[in-house]
């Protein structure tokens, strides 16, 4: 039984690195993010079943409160780069390279 | 065996002391106000002289003891010793080097004085005198050294005043080339010679490195060693003493002032080699093929010098091309193991050829330093007591008997005929034919027939007294040194001979009269027929005829230089911009800019990568990901 | 209460966070008060963990708080370095803000908050509490290098190390999930001895496999090293040197933490760290070859000491591991690393218009002592004598060696060699070529104080080599 | 003396140049305190080496333990084969300030640097300790070039600065490499070079190990063919740079494998000993070659200097005592011989503006005097007997013959090379006839005499009076020596060859 949680986890976390690296918009990107960061929490919770521990449930707190924080600095990102040049294409943030 | 002799540090560091006094004054004063020439025309013989006066000391110190213990030393101090090496700066007066002393010093001391004269009005007066003491007194080291390593120091050091000598008149670029090639040369010897005295060390040296120690261990040295130190020596003495292949320096030479050429290039440096072979006659003796190579090498360039002399225009030229000559003569008396005997011509030798220079000297001093024998003639007239001093050393050259020259020659011949060397002699008889020829071709040209520059003719005078006495006192020399060693044909009692005996480890063949007589004969006809020859063709006034043939070849010396030139000094030349211009920066160096170039390319490859997508990042991220996890899964397999 | 002294810097620096947060909430202060607060937050964090550190000898990895964190001379010494990155971050701020004003008394509040991380982090035991740190250090440094809400290019470096932070983030859940479910337990004592037991469980090695993902990212190991161009290159000076050292010491303590807790877990992962060291070090110098952005370099420099950094991680010994090696080296790059970023933080000009290697030429014959103080940063970056980066250098190889790893050894030296050309292109700028401008700064000197004391302790650290 | 003299002569110039960096002095002033303190180092230098006793052992010995952990010690001490290298770093500099009236403070400074930290690297008996001032000694080079160097000077630097920290860098791994295996053998940390001597290396890394050394010390020598840096910066450096590169930086490499290779890889030198001499020769010739194609006066003198390495190399390749002492003794005459000749190159450049051969001509009726002392340093570098450059020559090929035939009839050739470049380059500068350029041209003045005399004097008085020098190195010499048949035996090798008669050859 757990191989199924832990193979749709993964399913879930490969779908997230899919979006990070193929979409350009960076809203998009953030919530591949969060998928990713689900898939670990379903993970945990299995996987805290499984061991019949709490730890589990700890770090998928964590890990909720964590991905907040990072989607709060992420609206902050999007707002700043609105403003900055009116997208949010990945693509048009490149001044830095080389 | 060994007595000390405490004087003996002191001969030569006389002139040597001459020439730092001179050579600092010189040095110090010339630029502002000179000193005057006399002053150092005096301090310059002073050194000299008293060399000379302590060289007779010496020479009857050792008179005054028994024969065989004839031997003094002095070390004032040790040289340099590591580990097994111990080299002394020590010096050994023996029989040999009592006789090299006595002719070097006394010899030295009249050119000094004959130089006085010769070159007044020279603004490096100072300079000349300062060279010609340090010449004299690193002479004085060669001689008297106590061992190679020593000698060596001597034999370098006069390699130096050749090469400053040589190249006095520097402000041509001729001179200096001359001097450059003298030292070069030289040094292409000295290379030999610093191989054959390491390589002697390893072999015998262990227990001492001087002469006496060396000759004591003598026995113990196995054929290859022994055969090759012998050679690499004589190649140190090929460079110094001008034979094949290395005498091309010397002819050269002769840009020097005349009384540098008396000196150093006739009389005494350049039987420094020959000096070295008797000094080693320990070695030379035990490996008959090794002296073989050496009297045939000797008499194969007093062959070939011989040759060259007949043609040569330049009356310094034709000198030192006989000089050759004759030191191969020696060459080839200390190669057939007579070693007095090629020491006796080294003695006589150096009498009637210094004698020839500075009575050339002083006809290039008369004629205002005209050297070309076609522009002389008739000086006999006008230049009465240089002709007559140099009638008796070229007679003395030519071999003319009684004079000192035919006893030398005659007794070198001798010796080859006695020890079956029958090749050497008849070139040697032959040679002496030549002599006699291309000597009095010069004498005949410059003293006789009509003058050819009727200007430079009137003007023509004997030189002055300073410079005319060492002439007289030359040509007596020149005369009557034979008689020292007067052989027992002639009655006399080869005192030479038995006075450098203790030195000399050599064997006297004893041979029928029949032979003696055949060598007596033969020098005599040789002589003859060479005069006879020169007479018929330039006794009553000749032009300068046009060479054609092998004479055109000869005029040309087999255009050996030339060869020279362009088997080594070009080829040299050539190599060394090879290497600056396109090895060193485009081979050598190629390894690093290479690996500099590849360093700054893979550099701006990777910038390439740097694209600035963050997208690319979290792929690179992805792939390294995907890339590590596979080499993971490898390793669990 | 002993654990509580243990961690006693570790207090006075939240501490210290959070009353500047609350004095910002209150401008109340100016922002030089602000600064010399935050330093006397790091001071008394630096003197308080020196002083436990006179206290008895103590265990490597000593227990605390019920396994929770670790605590040893290891952690005490990257505390010790962290601290200092903080302090002299802060007077390098204080300089850089008085010619770029777009501060506030959040930016130090925010610095302590990311010591505080990082210190934590250092004293993880198991995954929860490092994850948290984690957390804690990263979205304090994130705001602190978009702190410029002015600058594109600040914006952009945020973008870039958030997003790709949080993707590294996500990889450590997914890994700690993973890990966790191997074991049963956070745990590195008890992950570790599963590891030993049962070596190839898909679960534990694919979690230690993401788990090592994240914090190779963090301290920019190839291939994970992309962001950190950017990010240096887009944050302010101060914020760049604060990143370079701090976390880095913070981040590899905890890796060497990790690793070196039972054998097991440092065996499996010789081979991959052997690669990950050469090819991080190499990548490093060929990026930094091709900049002309002192800063772009700086931070291509920092990637090969990742690499050198990762050579000790190979070598690590898990029965003799002291952290000495990595500690001192820690210590050593964060002296030089610090100083040329305080340099550049004093000299850069208003907007940074001092950039590049060409914008530095002939400082020496204008400011001669900013010249050699960044001679001797640079110096010490490339590891010559008598500085501590060539001590730092002598250990890590001395270890390498020690450990068998020959081959990884004169690789590292391949590559310092390498490095030499960009340390001495800007000492070639500075010395060797006329200068073009006046270097004139308006900063306070707290900077230049601290460029100098960062560079009398690149000698210190380097002459009278502390063991730990 | 006192017990620390080694430690003041280290230190009272390193801590003097970088009083230098600081205080606000003029140029005048620096170069006044940067003479009397190179004359006190000089003062400290003659004090030893009359004081020096001619045994095996260190002298001046000084031992403080500084890092325990791996058995670092800061550890001086002075013995027959530092004892002449140490001179020519004692006497040498205060030439240079003697000479170069008009550089900066900077200069005398990072001057006063490259003293203090060669005479450490010289003095230093801890491979760590050692490998620092040979590091430090470096720096100072490199911003002496980059600074104060001609048009060329940022390649010529870098190249320096690269090649060189490049060889140190991978022996830095050896002998890094060097100290774990004793630990490993004898289960404590040290990298004295007593302690190293014990050691018996074996193992694959070893060769690496050996060859890491040879070539950090074959760059700074410069060995064959290591030394493409070389050409460059000697020409661009200011003179007083390549003086001090020269005459005391190219010798600590010689040095350095005397020290510590030999002792540490007495096998693998043993065993490499033929493709190094090979190397020395290698460089010796294609170096003279090089020589006479150049056209920079000190170009020319670059070359000719990286010849005579070669032979100086060679030297301690041959594997016995002659040979070995042989180079010893050479090194202190080519310091003091081409030291002095690059010093008048400099001197001439600052007089006539040019270093070009064929702008010159002439010089010696100019300037008897400077003409003199040229020709004395000039002969002195071709080996003429009488004068430093013969005896040690004289001894390398001597030695050379024992080692291998071939190669002694290779090195031989030295004499030839040498003196074919020099011979050509004094006909085109001093003799012939005087330009424009040339005739300005002032002869030394009293000063100048008085400076230069005094080394003058010293090439002629180590070539008559050898033994002075050579009885204080030769003890060391010995023992180093020894402990390299010890290596060759153990290896299998047969050092050198049998010239001498076998003993049933001997009847008498």
């Amino acid at each position: 039984m757990i191989q199924d949680y832990l193979i749709l986890s993964i399913i879930l976390f490969s779908l997230g690195i899919l979006g990070v690296i193929s979409r350009r918009n960076v809203f998009t990107v953030f919530m591949s993010i969060e998928l990713m960061l689900n898939a670990a929490n379903l993970a945990f919770i299995a996987l805290s079943r499984l061991h019949e521990s709490m730890d589990g449930h700890v770090l998928a707190m964590m890990v909720m409160a964590v991905a907040a924080a990072e989607a709060a600095l992420a609206l902050a990102v999007v707002i700043l780069l609105h403003k900055h040049k009116g997208k949010l294409d990945t693509n048009v943030f490149s001044l830095l390279r080389g | 065996m060994e007595n000390t002799a405490t004087y003996l540090g002191l001969i030569p560091l006389l002139p040597l002391a001459g020439a730092l006094v001179t050579g600092l004054l010189h040095m110090l004063t010339c630029r502002r106000k000179p000193l005057p020439e006399l002053f150092y025309g005096v301090v310059g013989c002073i050194g000299p002289l008293l060399a000379f006066f302590f060289a007779l000391v010496l020479f009857f110190h050792l008179k005054g003891m028994p024969a065989e213990e004839r031997f003094l030393s002095h070390i004032p101090y040790t040289w340099f010793a590591v580990g097994d090496l111990r080299v002394d700066m020590g010096f050994l007066a023996d029989p040999l080097s009592s006789l090299m002393l006595l002719f070097v010093t006394f010899i030295g001391s009249l050119i000094h004085i004959y130089s006085i004269g010769y070159m007044a009005g020279d603004e490096n007066f100072g300079k000349f005198f300062s060279y010609l003491n340090l010449f004299l007194g690193s002479m004085l080291i060669l001689v008297l050294g106590n061992g190679p390593v020593v000698m060596f120091v001597g034999w370098e050091g006069v390699g130096l005043c050749s090469y400053l000598l040589i190249s006095f008149y520097s402000k041509e670029r001729e001179n200096v080339l001359a001097g450059n090639k003298a030292f070069i040369v030289n040094r292409i010897g000295d290379f030999g010679f610093v191989l054959g005295v390491s390589l002697l060390f390893w072999a015998i040296g262990a227990g001492g490195f001087d002469y006496l120690a060396l000759q004591a261990n003598a026995g113990s040295l196995t054929p290859g060693v022994g055969i090759a130190v012998c050679l690499l020596l004589f190649l140190g003495a090929c460079g110094k003493s001008a034979q094949i292949p290395l005498y091309v320096w010397l002819p050269d030479a002769m840009a020097g002032p005349t009384p540098v050429s008396a000196l150093i290039h006739a009389a005494t440096m350049v039987t420094a080699g020959v000096y070295m072979v008797a000094r080693f006659s320990f070695l030379y003796v035990q490996f008959p093929v090794a002296g073989s190579v050496v009297a045939w090498v000797g008499i194969l360039t007093a062959l070939l010098a011989a040759i060259f002399g007949l043609f040569q225009r330049d009356i310094k030229k034709i000198l030192a091309y006989s000089t050759v000559s004759q030191l191969g003569y020696m060459f080839a008396g200390v190669g057939v193991a007579a070693y007095s005997a090629g020491i006796f011509h080294v003695f006589t030798h150096a009498f009637f050829k210094a004698l020839l220079f500075l009575g050339a000297g002083a006809v290039i001093y008369a004629l205002h330093h005209q050297q070309d024998i076609w522009k002389m003639g008739g000086l006999k007239e006008k230049m009465p007591k240089t002709y007559w001093t140099m009638l008796i050393g070229a007679l003395a050259l030519a071999g003319c008997p009684p004079l000192s020259g035919f006893f030398s020659k005659d007794e070198i011949l001798f010796s080859a005929l006695a020890h079956g060397h029958i090749g050497i002699w008849l070139v040697g008889v032959v040679v002496a034919a030549l002599t006699a020829y291309y000597t009095f071709r010069m004498i005949f040209v410059v003293f006789h027939g009509q003058p050819r520059d009727q200007h430079a003719w009137e003007q023509a005078k004997d030189a002055p007294a300073v410079m005319t006495w060492p002439l007289l006192i030359l040509a007596f020399g020149a005369f009557f040194v034979g008689f020292l060693n007067l052989p027992g044909l002639f009655g006399g009692g080869l005192r030479v001979s038995h006075w450098l005996a203790p030195s000399l480890v050599e064997s006297h063949p004893h041979v029928g009269l029949g032979v003696e007589l055949l060598a007596v004969f033969a020098g005599v006809a040789a002589f003859v027929v060479g005069i006879t020859l020169a007479y018929r063709k330039f006794g009553k006034g000749a032009t300068e005829p046009e060479y054609r043939g092998f004479a055109r070849f000869a005029y040309h010396k087999f255009y050996v230089d030339e060869l020279y030139n362009a088997l080594f000094v070009q080829p040299y030349k050539a190599f060394g911009g090879v290497i600056s211009r396109i090895l060193e920066p485009k081979v050598t160096d190629l390894p690093v800019r290479l690996s500099t170039w590849l360093y700054r390319w893979a550099g701006n490859a990777f910038k390439v990568l740097q694209v600035g997508y963050v997208r690319v990042y979290a792929l690179y991220m992805v792939i390294g990901l995907s890339l590590m996890s596979l080499i993971l899964s490898q390793s669990i397999n | 209460m002993h654990d509580f002294l243990t961690i006693l810097p570790l207090l006075i620096i939240v501490f210290g966070a959070v009353v500047l947060m609350l004095l910002a909430a209150f401008e109340k202060v100016s922002l030089t008060t602000a600064a010399g607060i935050s330093m006397g937050f790091f001071a008394a964090a630096f003197a308080a963990q020196l002083l436990a550190g006179c206290g008895p000898q103590r265990l490597v990895f000593e227990e605390i708080f019920n396994g929770m964190l670790v605590a040893g001379n290891f952690t005490m010494v990257a505390a010790l370095v962290i601290f200092a990155c903080g302090f002299f971050s802060t007077t390098s701020s204080h300089t850089y803000f008085q010619v770029n004003r777009f501060d506030g008394l959040e930016f130090y509040s925010l610095l302590l908050f990311a010591a505080a991380g990082m210190v934590l982090l250092t004293m993880a035991a198991e995954l929860i509490t490092a994850f948290i740190a984690l957390e804690v250090m990263s979205l304090a440094i994130y705001v602190l290098v978009g702190y410029d809400r002015n600058r594109v290019t600040a914006t952009e470096a945020l973008l870039k190390y958030l997003m790709l932070g949080a993707f590294a983030g996500a990889f450590f859940a997914m890994g700690t999930a993973l890990l966790y479910g191997a074991a049963g337990s956070t745990h590195f004592t008890a992950i570790a001895t599963v590891a030993a037991s049962e070596a190839g469980s898909p679960l534990l090695l694919g979690g230690a496999f993401l788990l090592f993902v994240a914090l190779l990212f963090k301290v920019a190991a190839f291939p994970f090293h992309a962001w950190v161009i950017d990010v240096y290159d887009g944050a302010a000076a101060p914020v760049t040197g604060f990143m370079a050292t701090a976390l880095k010491a913070a981040v590899f303590t905890l890796f060497a933490n990790i690793l070196a807790i039972h054998g097991a877990l440092h065996q499996g992962w010789v081979e991959i760290l052997f690669y990950l060291a050469v090819f991080t070090m190499f990548a490093g110098n060929l990026i930094a070859i091709g900049q002309n952005s002192l800063k772009r370099m700086l931070a291509a420099s920092g990637i090969v000491h990742t690499g050198y950094l990762l050579v000790g991680l190979v070598a690590i010994s898990a029965d003799t591991f002291t952290g000495a090696v990595i500690g001192y080296y820690l210590a050593a790059y964060a002296a030089g690393t610090l100083g040329i970023f305080a340099a550049l933080s004093y000299l850069g000009g208003e907007g940074e218009k001092r950039a590049t290697f060409a914008d530095f030429r002939g400082l020496a014959r204008v400011r001669p002592y900013s010249a050699a103080a960044i001679t001797i940063f640079l110096l010490s970056m490339a590891g010559i004598p008598p500085t501590a980066g060539f001590m730092g250098k002598f250990y890590i190889i001395t270890s390498a060696i020690e450990a068998g790893q020959i081959a990884l050894a004169v690789l590292a030296v391949v590559s310092s060699i390498l490095s030499m050309w960009y340390y001495l292109r800007l000492i070639v700028a500075m010395y060797f070529q006329p200068a073009e401008e006046t270097f004139a700064t308006t900063g306070s000197p707290w900077a230049g104080v601290g460029t100098i004391a960062l560079a009398v302790s690149v000698f210190a650290i380097g002459l009278y080599p502390i063991i730990v | 003396m006192f017990s620390y003299a080694l430690s003041v002569m280290i230190f009272l110039p390193i801590l003097g140049g970088l009083a230098l960096f600081a205080a606000p002095v003029g140029r005048g002033a620096a170069r006044a305190i940067g003479m009397a303190i190179a004359l006190a180092v000089l003062a400290m230098g003659i004090e030893i080496f009359l004081g020096f006793s001619p045994v095996g052992g260190m002298q001046h010995v000084e031992h403080r333990p500084w890092n325990l952990s791996l058995g670092i010690s800061y550890s001086l001490g002075v013995d027959g084969i530092s004892l002449l290298v140490l001179m020519a770093g004692a006497v040498l500099f205060p030439l240079v300030y003697a000479v170069f009236t008009t550089r900066t403070k900077g200069f005398y400074a990072n001057l006063l640097l490259v003293q203090g930290a060669m005479i450490g690297a010289i003095c230093a008996t801890d491979l760590v300790l050692f490998y620092l001032f040979w590091e430090i000694m470096l720096l100072p080079v490199f911003f002496m070039i980059g600074i104060h160097g001609g048009a060329g000077r940022l390649p010529a630097t870098l190249k320096i600065t690269i090649y060189t920290i490049a060889g140190s860098l991978l022996m830095l791994a050896a002998l890094i490499y060097v100290g774990v295996a004793h630990q490993a053998q004898f289960g404590f940390w040290s990298f004295a070079i007593a302690d190293l001597a014990a050691l018996n290396l074996s193992g694959g890394f070893t060769v690496w190990a050996f060859f890491m050394f040879m070539v950090a010390f074959a760059i700074k020598i410069p060995l064959f063919p290591f030394h493409t840096w070389l050409p460059d910066a000697y020409t661009e450096a200011p003179t007083s740079t390549t003086f001090v590169l020269s005459a005391i930086m190219a010798k600590i490499g010689v040095y350095g494998v005397i020290r510590f290779v030999i002792p540490v890889f007495e096998i693998e030198f043993a065993r490499w000993a033929l493709l190094l001499a090979l190397a020395g020769v290698a460089g010796m010739l294609y170096c003279g070659l090089a020589a006479i194609a150049q056209k920079d006066l000190k170009r020319m003198l670059a070359f000719s200097s990286a010849s005579h390495m070669g032979i100086i190399a060679l030297g301690v390749f041959c594997m016995n005592v002659q040979a070995l002492t042989g180079s010893l003794f050479q090194i202190a005459a080519h310091a003091t011989s081409t030291g002095v000749l690059f010093l008048f190159v400099g001197l001439m450049e600052e007089r006539m503006e040019s270093r070009q051969i064929d702008e010159f001509g002439g010089i010696a009726y100019q300037a008897p005097i400077f003409a003199t002392f040229f020709a004395i340093a000039m002969l002195a570098s071709v080996g003429l007997p009488g004068t430093s450059g013969f005896i040690g020559e004289f001894l390398i090929i001597l030695g050379a013959i024992k080692f291998s035939i071939f190669i002694a009839v290779l090195a031989g050739t030295t004499l030839i090379v040498g003196v074919c470049y020099m011979l050509w380059m004094y006909q085109r500068v001093f003799f012939e006839k005087s330009n424009e350029r040339t005739a300005q041209f002032k002869d030394l003045r009293l000063a100048e005499i008085l400076t230069f005399l005094p080394v003058i004097l010293l090439i002629v008085a180590m070539g008559i009076f050898p033994q002075a020098f050579i009885g204080k190195i030769e003890p060391a010499a010995q023992l180093q020596v020894a402990q390299l048949q010890k290596g060759g035996e153990s290896g299998g090798i047969a050092a050198s060859i049998d010239l001498a008669p076998s003993p049933h050859n001997h009847k008498n």
